[in-house]
């Protein structure tokens, strides 16, 4: 079983990010389980989501402690909370933003990192900062865990018309973007 | 992996919704107390789209939902209404109401704490509130038994050995916005197991009759004792339901009860909701380290199963009852009950009350492995797991 | 006699419980001044006021309770209430 | 299984004798009146209150119609439901739907459930039996009880006169609800009624009639009187009886040939008997000021 925890801040899509990554994984046939951080908060506040995704059914429904894999939605965030706690030796963390990973100071040194510059994708493309669909893009392209077919699946189940078509090409762009270490 | 491509991943209200749609009420009436679930909203949107042909009233409180459901029912309609935590409470002296007047009415009730102090997030204390009201109360352990729940609580409410309104808990959040795959039924599939409503007595000027009157001390023992027999013709109603409906659903999650590993066992885990799924992961865990753990799940927590309960955990050396409610100046409700069930029996286990994940903490496995080490060392009456006693003020 | 599913009750069923015997007054009527205007019966509270024929009302005092109300309201003091020997 | 006879209608009556109301009720009456204008195509949902007690006890029923009492507070939500699910069934010209009580069921506790049922625009008549207390637990004050009245919550005493406010305009605040019928009758002026109960019935959305019912037991006069003290009521201007359509009035009862002093009303009523105590002088003349008020504000009299 494979376990990713999400973080972001509210209105960023966090929740939409855990439902789509889910979905693929479902598209891709495997069990998927997306649980919301549940609470009361406002646009703008630390949220979590998480991700269990599985070739057996998924009986837990916890929340994520030790993850596999992180998405960081926001690398504000970093420094400002302890986003990284639990997470694997060798764990994968994708993170939204305009720098090189060597550029992001990560205690320990144990994790394996990857930027994307999610939010710059976002408003070339979908001309809004909502970078979900391209960080689950990349985290399809860094991780093969759901498959780039299996995005785009989600991305149409969970959208229509002209959004789902640009979120598909972002998210392709961000795959794309990964896979060809640039 | 073809057992996925059947299933479609779905937010667990948006599952119940669906079943709700496939059961063909006729009216829903809720209150969207905040924060309510998804699942009014979505019934809302299906009857806006006109793939529920149903009436939805937008009732000024929870008080009002349960009482328009509660007419709309005496009236001979199928009604569906669905709430939480104080809303649910609110609502709560209809709920006596509408099963002593013997209304088939379900009720999806979406399982969270209670103020005070004010939280929104999950446990069971709402629900278990309305435990001697005479409502049948099934608990549901993930999102597609809550779905599968709602088809087979409308059959069991409407049965005419029963006439009980049913009420279905759902763990708030936890299952309530958790997205994972579920199976969801033919419109076809659901008419062939739920058959329109068939009332027994509705409000009709074409038979008068009076609903609902005032009784003296020579009548009301023996109306409630008929409450009490609808209860326990319910036990044999909801054996039935589920056997049929894994017959035409291929599905089963128990009926009253449910076990999982409890053969052999020596530790049996004792719990309702979605509690059950995390124990039978732990429990699959520490049978491959050799130890003889199994899980028995309440299904049915009225009417309750005292017999099935003793068959089903008699055998174990230690029985550990986790729990996400508390009798405040007493012991865990499910505990309570099961100590009840074993009173006079031979061959008692040893037993051990928990109260964990009260306003949304998380039970986590290491909860869990501390509640059975403990249980191991000592019979606890009722232990709350995981307090902090850096915020315990000594009194 | 048995519990009914959920206390429900036949129609009209209270006619079975006669409360004539509340009564301290009865209404005599008298059929001297009466014009058939109807309101004894119209303004009796249980309903108990017949009319036998033209200008000929007469209380059910099966039912009756003695309020004195057509006795009170009876345009032409046609009716008087006397006390219930019993 | 169960057999629930079906009988012929006592003297015509929808609503039967043999019921436990006390003598010269004026709640049973005005409830025997309203029953036969609408006959017998009805569903009723009732309140908690007297006139649920005195008509329903197990295992005998006082109502000839369709007829449902769930709890004290929630008459209108049920009533609700019942017309939703004539909606849903395809049953909607089979009855008119009913939701009735008295002024604590409907004024007070009941009030939020009142609101919401008429903001929401169903099909329903409303009644309210205004009897002015909580006549079935003992006479307590309500909402509807008006200034003055002792009550055994709001007892005139050594340091009080009684119920210290007046009657909560509850007619007038559902009228702001939208309602498109609105009245105000009395069981003392029964033609009246039975218009207006007729009226209401003719029009579609939700109406509401608030009825003037005395009380013999809560308000302390003869049974016989239960008639003049109703009409009293209205001749001094304390009751006004008025017709609002779409939040406009639209026809008063007119006094004639001319109002009478409150005291007419007052005095044969045990509630009001500290009024006519040494000292209680200028409590009569604010209640005679409320009447005059009332008298100006709905045209009653132009003298």
């Amino acid at each position: 079983m494979k376990e990713i925890r999400i973080h972001g801040r509210g209105g960023q899509g966090v929740v939409t990010a855990a439902e789509l990554l889910a979905i693929a994984a479902h598209a891709d046939g495997k069990y998927a389980q997306a649980i919301p951080s549940f609470g009361s908060e406002r646009m703008g506040a630390p949220v979590q989501a998480f991700v269990r995704i599985s070739e057996e059914k998924i009986l837990m429904r916890t929340h994520v402690y030790n993850p596999d894999f992180l998405i960081v939605q926001d690398a504000t965030l970093i420094g400002a909370y302890d986003i990284f706690s639990g997470l694997k030796d060798g764990g994968y963390v994708l993170i939204n933003s305009e720098k090189k990973p060597e550029e992001i100071k990560i205690e320990g040194n144990r994790f394996r990192v990857a930027t994307v510059p999610a939010t710059r994708i976002a408003l070339e493309i979908l001309q809004r900062p909502i970078p979900n669909t391209i960080l689950i893009g990349a985290f399809a392209g860094l991780t093969g865990v759901v498959t780039l077919e299996g995005v785009k699946e989600s991305i149409r189940h969970r959208f229509s018309g002209e959004i789902a078509r640009k979120n598909e090409e972002a998210a392709e762009y961000a795959y794309k973007l990964v896979k060809g270490g640039q | 992996m073809d057992q996925v491509r059947k299933t479609v991943v779905l937010e667990g209200s948006r599952g119940v919704a669906e079943a709700v749609r496939l059961c063909r009420p006729n009216v829903i009436a809720a209150y969207p107390i905040t924060p309510q679930t998804h699942i009014v909203e979505n019934l809302s949107q299906m009857v806006a789209d006109g793939l529920l042909k149903a009436e939805n009233i937008r009732v000024e409180s929870e008080h009002s939902a349960a009482s328009a459901v509660l007419g709309a029912s005496a009236a001979g309609a199928r009604a569906y209404t669905a709430t939480t935590s104080q809303g649910f409470l609110l609502m709560l002296e209809v709920l006596y109401n509408m099963a002593g007047l013997r209304l088939p009415v379900v009720l999806t009730a979406v399982n969270r704490g209670i103020s005070a102090p004010l939280t929104i997030h999950n446990d069971i204390q709402d629900s278990l509130a309305a435990r001697d009201t005479g409502f049948v109360q099934l608990y549901a352990e993930d999102n597609q038994e809550a779905l599968d729940m709602h088809i087979q609580a409308f059959k069991i409410a409407e049965d005419h050995r029963v006439l009980l309104p049913v009420l279905i808990g759902m763990d708030g959040f936890i299952l309530t916005h958790s997205f994972e795959p579920v199976s969801l039924p033919t419109q076809e599939e659901v008419d062939e197991f739920l058959p329109p409503y068939k009332p027994v007595f509705y409000l009709t000027p074409k038979a008068p009759l009076t609903m609902g009157t005032k009784t003296d001390p020579e009548f009301y023992t023996e109306a409630r004792y008929m409450l009490h027999k609808a209860q326990q013709n319910a036990r044999q109603v909801i054996v039935e339901v589920a056997q049929e409906f894994k017959e035409k659903f291929g599905r089963f999650s128990g009926d009253l009860i449910d076990t999982y590993l409890t053969e052999d066992a020596e530790i049996i885990f004792v719990s309702m909701g979605s509690l059950v799924s995390n124990l039978r992961a732990i429990a699959q865990e520490l049978r491959q380290e050799g130890k003889k753990v199994g899980v028995l799940k309440i299904r049915a927590f009225r009417p309750f199963p005292f017999e099935e309960i003793v068959r089903a955990i008699s055998g174990a050396k230690i029985v550990i009852v986790m729990e996400k409610d508390i009798s405040l100046g007493a012991t865990g409700v499910l505990a309570q009950e099961i100590r009840a069930a074993f009173y006079g029996k031979a061959n008692v286990p040893r037993l051990s009350g928990f109260v964990v994940g009260l306003g949304g903490r998380d039970v986590t496995r290491e909860t869990v492995l501390k509640g059975l080490r403990l249980a191991q060392e000592s019979d606890h009456l009722c232990t709350f797991l995981d307090l902090n006693p850096e915020l315990l003020e000594e009194v | 006699m048995k519990i009914t599913l959920g206390g429900v009750a036949a129609p009209g069923s209270s006619r079975l419980n006669k409360t004539g015997g509340w009564r301290v007054f009865y209404p005599e009527f008298l059929h001297i001044r009466c014009t058939d205007c109807g309101l004894c019966q119209k303004l009796c509270p249980e309903g108990c006021i017949f009319k036998a024929d033209k200008k000929n009302f007469y209380a059910d005092l099966e039912y009756c309770k003695g309020c004195g109300i057509c006795a009170e309201e009876c345009p032409v003091h046609d009716i008087e209430m006397r006390p219930e020997v019993r | 299984m169960y057999q629930i006879g079906v009988s012929q209608p006592y003297n015509n009556n929808l609503f039967a004798p043999g019921h436990t109301a006390c003598a010269g009720c004026g709640q049973s009456l005005a409830a025997r009146l309203v029953l036969n204008a609408l006959g017998p195509n009805v569903i009723v949902a009732n309140a908690t209150g007297c006139l649920e007690v005195f008509s329903s006890n197990f295992p005998q029923s006082s109502w000839e119609v369709p007829w449902i009492h769930s709890l004290f507070e929630n008459t209108p939500a049920v009533a609700s439901g019942i017309e939703a699910a004539l909606k849903a069934l395809g049953r909607e010209d089979e009855a008119i739907v009913v939701a009735q009580g008295g002024d604590g069921g409907f004024a007070d506790i009941g009030f939020g459930a009142l609101s919401g049922a008429i903001e929401r625009g169903h099909n329903i008549l409303f009644i309210v039996y205004d009897n002015e207390a909580y006549m079935n637990t003992g006479v307590q004050r309500s909402g509807l009880t008006p200034f003055d009245a002792s009550t055994t919550t709001s007892p005139a005493g050594g340091c009080s006169f009684g119920n210290p406010t007046d009657k909560k305009p509850v007619a007038q605040i559902v009228a702001a609800h939208g309602a498109p019928y609105v009245a105000v009758t009395s069981v003392g002026y029964y033609r009246d009624l039975e218009r207006k109960v007729q009226k209401a019935a003719g029009i579609k959305g939700p109406k509401f009639l608030q009825i003037h019912v005395p009380c013999p037991l809560g308000w302390g006069h003869d049974t016989s009187l239960t008639i003049k003290i109703a009409r009293l009521a209205v001749q001094t201007g304390l009751y006004p009886l008025f017709e609002m359509e779409n939040g406009e009035i639209t026809s008063v009862v007119k006094i004639t040939p001319k109002p009478r002093p409150v005291e007419d009303y007052l005095k044969p009523q045990a509630r009001f008997r500290h009024l006519f105590k040494p000292g209680a002088e200028e409590e009569l003349k604010k209640i005679q000021a409320i009447a005059d008020e009332n008298i100006r504000r709905y045209k009653l009299y132009e003298g």
